[in-house]
């Protein structure tokens, strides 16, 4: 059953994302990403991965709609270029995917409990992180403490973003108006 | 929206709620889905409601850029100082099982103690980011 | 405290970022993270000297052994491009003052002080680290802090120039990650050394394949490989002085380390050369690479860009020395590594040097600089017939182990075009010169000062490295071929 | 029933999706919303090699025995986050390239440069 509305679900997201890149109109194709995030946010929750789906949600249909809204308040709601199908980037784009599909072929089938993922590594994950660190989610287990380097890192990245957009739109005049001062 | 009476009352009214919820989703990470970023992230979402329903001075006297600037590099600084920590006690960097008496407590500490640290350093980069963007509107 | 030195390495640079941003004042956060870099470079030189002692050091983080945790793991190869990027880390500091004073904001210089400390930690992160995922993690630490880097240049185009970045980058480091994933989905671990145990015995299969065409082809957007460097020229050739000194001859190197690791020690060299033969593909890229972007070099008038050109022929150079996959080749591309990091280092701070003073880079401004700033120009002089590869310098040395290599394996087309694509390098850097030295200034050009004390100190330092190691070739030659046994001999 | 490796096809078209129109569209914004859905694709192809029959959210509960694999679960949540840090780069950058140029179409700021 979860495998039927995972197909489901994925399609729908298919469709989501073709509307996003396909409408002109850039303020409905944020709308587009919002509900695109929201359905990635279900589909996550579909293959148990809740953590993921919470903060997919709170990112995706949360801080990256409202940043696009924002940044579209500040620049335009409307794309100029027509849509054109040029032939280099299809190929590439084309190439990539036929190379993944090729790759599928000796992949472990969805859901395989014997797949090399479940049997190495992972199994203590599961079986010792209650006793090793004493608390239920492994998820938080393995993030804070067994990664927890990782997300020492990933929260330098945050850091990384914060600067950066200090740096681009804080305080000072931009340099438009300097120059239409001359 | 500032002098809409609905909005105001309806965010007076929300805006503990969703701090709530926040700390909620901070410190319940351990049992359940949540942790310190969708935390933060929270957080930093009634700023923006406060900013969107009373106007952004408004919220840039709650919420002063210095302080929200400092916040963002004071988060980075308790995770990674938490390690320095351990280091100090004799471990390796990051083994939160020498921070308490005995490695479970140990374990405990060490995560509630770095998922504030991402906590922090989110929401107040996340707050920092919208200031940057809102602000830049307010001077068109 | 020494058993703890791999993370101190990353943890004092990760540490000293935020402090920058409370420390604001902005001499008082160039002289703490000046003074952080040299702590870097002194931990830097120790590690190297440890490993050179006593083999390979691991640290396993949080004290969770290896496959479960993340480990790293410090072996010779790693070692020296640690060294190699804190010396540039450290020198292009002690340069930066006077030259970001005058290009960037003074109310961002704290900021523009904490984005340097976090990408000198990004890419050092990289190199030390034995884990792949973790290597995605301080690829983007790195990738971001210099997309905001580059975007702080003067002219408009930085804007554009770090979006374009910023796209590309994204695209790599996705493939990486989609690279990273795979191979994690056919093996359950992330961790290098587990990877190449467990890799062999999968060598067949196609998911696998996949995995590593991924990998290749983000690694090689990474660093610019020929016809993927469409970022780079714009990049270095808007980016304000300090930056693409520093990015020039650090990020690019990082990247071609990330490479080696990837394909010898994840890989292996039976997987990557024998089976799939990654050289019928690598070599004509890297000579197209070289002759394509030296010949473009030649027609440019902005000597920032026709440096750039130039940097991407040197990547061709150091590719083409792993693509001929020998002790000897791979000895000259990580020699290369170090050397083009010095001499693409002295002739850029040269360049911001000028830049400080006359305000252009472009060649029609540089009539008679010879002249005006006969100190910088000496310099960048010397620099300049590194990169021609001229005797007693270290450009010489380089390829010599590339001509070298490719006689020894019979491929004497492959010397006869390394030697052919130098004349290139000598057109270009001669048109510099030419006009430097035997055009009189225009008229009313006004009189300039060399540029500050401690600007030409840092200039020096590395002008000097380029001589010094040209002729004492004991270090820096005697650690690349250690690295290049290391290498080929595989995972054991 | 057993989808095998449909899923992972149509994740496939969702990553192609996203890679064309990041490289192929001239509007500044667009490329991002294409890196968007091209990342989000990744994430998928993450999620689901974690995912067990029958397995259960790696949450520790009484009576259940088999759990689904929680390392994918870390590692794209920190891919995510990722993720949007390059988002809010890229977007000031378009702030700030929208201020230089007045334009967020690549062909017209190109025009611009030649001009220039």
């Amino acid at each position: 059953m979860t495998e039927l509305l995972n197909v489901v679900l994925l399609t729908f997201m298919v469709i989501v994302a073709l509307a996003a890149v396909w409408l002109r109109n850039l303020f409905a194709s944020v709308m587009m990403m919002g509900i695109f995030s929201v359905l990635s946010a279900c589909t996550f929750v579909v293959l148990d991965a809740v953590d993921v789906a919470f903060t997919e949600a709170a990112v995706g249909a949360g801080i990256s709609t409202v940043l696009m809204i924002g940044t579209l308040a500040l620049t335009t709601r409307d794309e100029k270029t027509p849509v054109r199908w040029s032939v280099l980037p299809l190929m590439v784009v084309l190439i990539t995917g036929a190379v993944l599909v090729y790759g599928t072929k000796d992949m472990p089938r969805y859901g395989d409990p014997s797949a090399p993922v479940h049997e190495h590594v992972a199994p203590r994950y599961i079986n010792d992180s209650p006793a090793e660190i004493g608390i239920p989610n492994m998820v938080t287990s393995v993030l804070a403490s067994y990664r927890g380097y990782d997300t020492l890192g990933e929260t330098t990245v945050i850091f990384t973003a914060g600067i950066g957009v200090l740096l681009l739109l804080g305080g000072y005049r931009n340099r438009k108006r300097q120059e239409d001062e001359f | 929206m500032r002098n809409q009476m609905i909005p105001r009352v309806i965010a007076k009214f929300f805006i503990p709620m969703i701090l709530l919820f926040g700390l909620y989703v901070q410190f319940h990470g351990d049992f359940g889905p949540g942790g310190g970023f969708q935390a933060g992230v929270i957080f930093a979402a009634a700023f923006v409601l406060y900013a969107l329903i009373y106007g952004l001075d408004e919220a840039k006297k709650v919420a002063r850029p210095a302080v929200v600037e400092a916040l963002v590099a004071l988060g980075v600084l308790i995770y990674a100082g938490t390690g320095v920590v351990s280091l100090l006690k004799g471990g390796k960097y990051l083994d939160y099982n020498v921070l308490a008496h005995d490695p479970i407590h140990g374990q405990h500490l060490g995560i509630l103690i770095v998922e504030l640290g991402v906590g922090v350093t989110v929401a107040a980069v996340m707050i920092t980011i919208f200031f940057a963007f809102a602000g830049r509107g307010q001077s068109e | 405290m020494t058993e703890h030195l791999p993370i101190l390495q990353i943890i004092v640079p990760l540490i000293s970022a935020p402090v920058c941003v409370l420390l604001r004042r902005k001499m008082l956060t160039w002289a703490f993270s000046l003074m952080v870099s040299l702590a870097v470079l002194c931990m830097a030189a120790m590690l190297l000297q440890q490993v050179l002692e006593s083999g390979p050091i691991s640290y396993a983080l949080g004290n969770w052994s290896a496959p479960w945790g993340i480990e790293y793991r410090v072996d010779v190869v790693n070692a020296f491009v640690l060294l190699l990027v804190s010396i540039i880390g450290a020198v292009v500091l002690l340069y930066a003052p006077s030259s970001v004073a005058k290009e960037i904001p003074h109310d961002r210089h704290y900021l523009f002080y904490t984005a340097y400390l976090l990408c000198l930690t990004g890419l050092l992160g990289i190199t030390i680290t034995g884990d792949a995922f973790n290597v995605f993690v301080f690829l983007e630490i790195s990738a971001l802090s210099s997309y905001m880097l580059i975007s702080l240049g003067e002219d408009r185009r930085a804007l554009t120039a770090a979006y374009q970045y910023l796209v590309m980058g994204t695209i790599g480091a996705t493939f990486i990650l989609i690279g990273i994933g795979l191979m994690y989905m056919m093996t359950g671990t992330l961790n290098m050394a587990d990877l190449s145990s467990r890799l062999p015995s999968m060598h067949g299969s196609r998911t696998i394949l996949v995995a590593f065409a991924f990998l290749i082809v983000g690694m090689s957007l990474k660093l610019a490989l020929f016809p993927l460097h469409m970022w780079l020229p714009n990049a270095y050739c808007y980016a304000p002085s300090v930056v693409t000194a520093f990015l020039a001859s650090t990020a690019t190197k990082v990247s071609i380390y990330v490479f080696l690791r990837f394909v010898f020690t994840i890989f292996g060299v039976d997987f990557a050369f024998e089976n799939l033969s990654l050289s019928t593909f690598l070599l004509p890229l890297s000579l197209i690479g070289i002759f394509v972007a030296s010949t473009v070099a030649i027609f440019q008038t902005d000597i920032k860009r026709l440096l750039a050109y130039s940097s991407i022929a040197q990547i061709g150079y150091i590719m083409l020395g792993v693509g001929l996959v020998s002790a000897t080749s791979l000895t000259g591309s990580i020699v290369h590594l170090f050397n083009h990091a010095m001499m693409k280092g002295g002739l850029f701070l040269a360049v911001g040097c000028i830049m400080l003073r006359i305000g252009s880079v472009d060649l029609a401004d540089w009539q008679g600089l010879g002249r005006r700033m006969p100190v910088t120009m000496a310099a960048f002089v010397l620099c300049g017939l590194s990169l021609i590869g001229v005797p007693m310098t270290v450009g010489f040395v380089s390829k010599w182990y590339l001509i070298l290599a490719a006689l020894e394996q019979g491929l004497w087309p492959v010397a006869l075009l390394v030697l052919m694509s130098s004349l290139l390098a000598v057109i270009y850097i001669w048109r510099v010169v030419e006009t430097a030295y035997f055009q009189a200034p225009a008229d009313g050009a006004a009189k300039v000062k060399e540029a500050p004390f401690l600007m030409q100190v840092s200039m020096w330092i590395l002008t000097g490295a380029t001589l010094f190691f040209g002729v004492s070739t004991s270090l820096t030659v005697g650690v690349a071929q250690r690295a290049a046994e290391w290498l080929l001999g595989g995972s054991q | 029933m057993n989808p095998g490796l449909y899923n992972y096809w149509i994740v496939i078209v969702l990553m192609m999706i996203g890679f064309y129109a990041t490289i192929a569209r001239g509007n500044l914004i667009k490329k991002i919303i294409g890196l968007n859905i091209f990342q989000t694709s990744v994430f998928y192809l993450y999620i689901s090699m974690g995912k067990v029959s029958g397995g259960t959210a790696p949450i520790v509960g009484d009576g259940i025995t088999s759990y689904s694999n929680p390392l994918p679960h870390v590692l794209i949540l920190t891919a995510i986050v990722v993720g949007v840090a390059t988002t809010a780069l890229g977007l000031a950058l378009v702030v700030r390239i929208n201020e230089a140029y007045g334009t967020i179409e690549e062909d017209d700021i190109f025009s611009q440069d030649q001009a220039s």
